[in-house]
């Protein structure tokens, strides 16, 4: 039987290793796998590439990880929800790469589904298209993104069996089908484990063989 | 003349929106045209944190850390409404499957570029969220903002001085002194709040404005 | 109320001409959607450009546009199946476009998602990425491919509401979500139409919003 | 020396697939591998047009027309299985996530150039499916063929005469006389059937073979 459940969140991060890139589910509160978060904490792997929708909001998201001093670098869309961020942004210790959130989850689609590169209408003509290659498609400007992956992915469910097929919960899914395409390992903290069969083929959002670890959601902080 | 309240903004700008359109209302001011919706125009809103047809929570229902909108504001999902990943979401924010985007915006150019992401100032962090692919996407990009700055400079001008969110994007501006049309021989007065005398509002404008044939000094019909 | 239904299938594919692009779901038998199918032979538009993963296989399908006449071009991955479409083709009556499975979809996925091309490992270094942008990112040759649209797509749901959500059935998925974010006017033929609410927004898999018009499935042939 | 069946070429096949291994078998012979991987391996079968985790219709199972592979053979959905739409489909194959695509080839080249989809004769109308795809993503390519064609010419060559499905992606090749792994330095014998001299096998294919040191006279296991 594939089975793909580990027994806590230390099990489940463990390969996170300085100088890793990860990705990080969640939109707002929504999805934040803040058990895995917690346990990167904890594991104190440094010099981190971060790519997120934010650069977190409070503690107990990955603010924690900058507060640590684990984070060199944050790819992301809208940082400024994080005062930590902020702070350290601004004392010149922590690297910002700043896109378009459309753009941000096309690039981690695109190297999940194996293409190069593809070109994009936002940003062009704007300070975040700057130095980009510009192509003019029907009379439009475009610029070329190239694919985004990492090492780990570490996003929350709502249901998981042991095969790692997954569902979510409502706006909670944001980012986390895309990430489990794009990343190395892909580890998922579900709020449920069913049994193999016990997800509706038709009901799974991301399949199984996308995933590579499994672990129980513990009470929510 | 009395200038229009940010809710009579918001009331303008419901009463334009098209029969069944649907419709992603940006993070701010845009956010009260909800408020004013009638049920019959069967609005659809999108957000693009991956819902489609919801509401805002009504007072005393059980806020839920997973449903919330782009503004982070706990919502409920209606009948015929679904969830949907961010991919997705945005393929039809950029694909044009949207009717309208109401936007906030820190200034509007003449040719209907938008700067609302980013002041540019060294002390500011920047971040765009989803404010770059709205303005590219949308079928009609509607700008909704106070006509001038708090220290009433104007926000409607000949270039931004503001770092772009897309160029040539925005099709139509509520302020609370008039709605303006982007044309190609640059913004067109369509309506004025009552009272308000042309060169007044051009005089609170750094572009130079179109008084159309069509145009009438119209206040926002109270419903 | 939204309400997207319409009395029937003449009523389903009005607007269909002469000339149009006419995307067309299914994979085998799987998810045709037989009635739009035979409404459109019925209304007999010409010169259509047909897009769909096969030429058909036998009646009832587009096979029968093909024998109508009413087809000047075929852009799909497998013809051979039809073989009206190989008789047609080798007297010079219909043009082909071939393209990979894969990059089929992703083409129609890229127009629907208001991207201006991609570069794909696929078909580099092939005679179908002959005459191609080549692009060596990374070591690999990709090719430039642009995107595909259509004015209808014409598909097959297992449930529809009135809004145009949809679901659908197993196998017979596989174009048509991506189809209905690609053409202007996209019209599905469900199984079965419910009530809006009827549909588990969680288990949508095509919003409404990219649907114009439902009709419902008369008895399966 | 007698030649693998097409069953023999299966087991072997099967046989060799990881344990838990993500596998697309591509039309024709290598649909044939799925008869003989073992409950124990917990094989995961993908079919391109949109099933995950599916085993051929049990005899006396009620077809549907709407549960198919990509053969067109009707397929049941094991527990935790899924069904999913083309694009995600392909991105699976592209991306790298399946482990194993078994294919049949007209050639496979030194270098492991394959070409599977098309004789490029004028009287034979092209069709590439996801032929070109699979060959293209999956983490390894395993081709499944006869070693010679059926007038006895080699399928194994220096470079390939049919037009290509993809350059350099074959890693390993299970024909009914041996079993070859595509190395930088050409394709190295890994097994042989009983009874096959070098020499003999070597006749049979149109580029120098390697004999490894690793390489064993070896039939395949019978269960």
């Amino acid at each position: 039987m594939i089975d793909k459940r580990v027994a806590g969140f230390r099990e489940a991060i463990a390969g996170i290793e300085t100088g890793h890139t990860v990705m990080v589910g969640g939109f707002g509160d929504a999805g934040v796998p803040v058990g895995l978060v917690a346990a990167v904490l904890e594991r104190g792997p440094r010099d981190l590439t971060v790519i997120a929708n934010n650069a977190g909001f409070h503690t107990g998201d990955i603010s924690d990880w900058l507060s640590a001093g684990l984070v060199r670098k944050v790819i992301c869309s809208y940082p400024r929800t994080s005062p930590t961020f902020v702070a350290l942004y601004r004392q010149g210790k922590v690297a910002l790469e700043l896109v378009p959130q459309g753009t941000l989850v096309e690039r981690m689609r695109c190297a999940g589904a194996g293409l190069g590169g593809f070109f994009s209408p936002v940003s062009a003509g704007t300070p975040l298209g700057a130095g980009k290659e510009v192509r003019t498609i029907d009379g439009r400007d475009f610029v070329l993104e190239m694919p985004l992956t990492a090492d780990f992915a570490l996003i929350r469910a709502r249901q998981a069996d042991p095969m790692g097929n997954l569902t979510y919960n409502k706006t909670a899914r944001n980012f986390a089908p895309v990430m489990a395409t794009a990343a190395r390992m892909v580890v998922a903290e579900a709020i449920e484990i069913v049994a193999v069969g016990g997800i509706d083929p038709e009901a799974v959002i991301t399949p199984g063989l996308l995933v590579d670890r499994i672990v129980q959601q513990g009470p929510r902080a | 003349m009395t200038p229009h309240s940010r809710d009579d903004i918001a009331r303008r700008v419901a009463r334009a929106l098209p029969h069944g359109a649907v419709v992603n209302l940006g993070i701010g001011l845009p956010g009260l045209v909800s408020r004013y919706v009638e049920p019959a125009q069967d609005i659809v809103l999108h957000s693009e944190n991956g819902i489609i047809n919801f509401a805002a929570l009504p007072d005393g229902g059980a806020a839920d850390h997973d449903s919330i909108d782009a503004s982070k504001r706990p919502v409920t999902v209606l009948p015929g409404g679904s969830y949907l990943d961010v991919a997705l979401s945005f393929s039809l924010m950029r694909g044009g499957h949207l009717d309208v985007a109401v936007l906030g915006a820190f200034e509007v150019s003449a040719r209907g570029d938008l700067a609302n992401w980013w002041t540019g100032k060294p002390d500011d962090v920047p971040g765009v969220g989803g404010a770059m692919d709205l303005a590219c996407g949308a079928k009609s990009i509607w700008v909704m903002m106070e006509h001038t700055t708090r220290d009433g400079l104007p926000k409607l001008v000949d270039h931004c001085s503001y770092p772009l969110t897309a160029p040539a994007v925005v099709d139509r501006i509520f302020t609370d002194l008039a709605v303006l049309d982007v044309t190609p021989e640059g913004l067109c007065v369509r309506e004025c709040v009552p009272g308000l005398e042309p060169a007044e509002l051009q005089a609170r404008t750094a572009t130079r404005l179109i008084f159309c044939d069509d145009h009438r000094i119209d206040a926002p019909r109270e419903r």
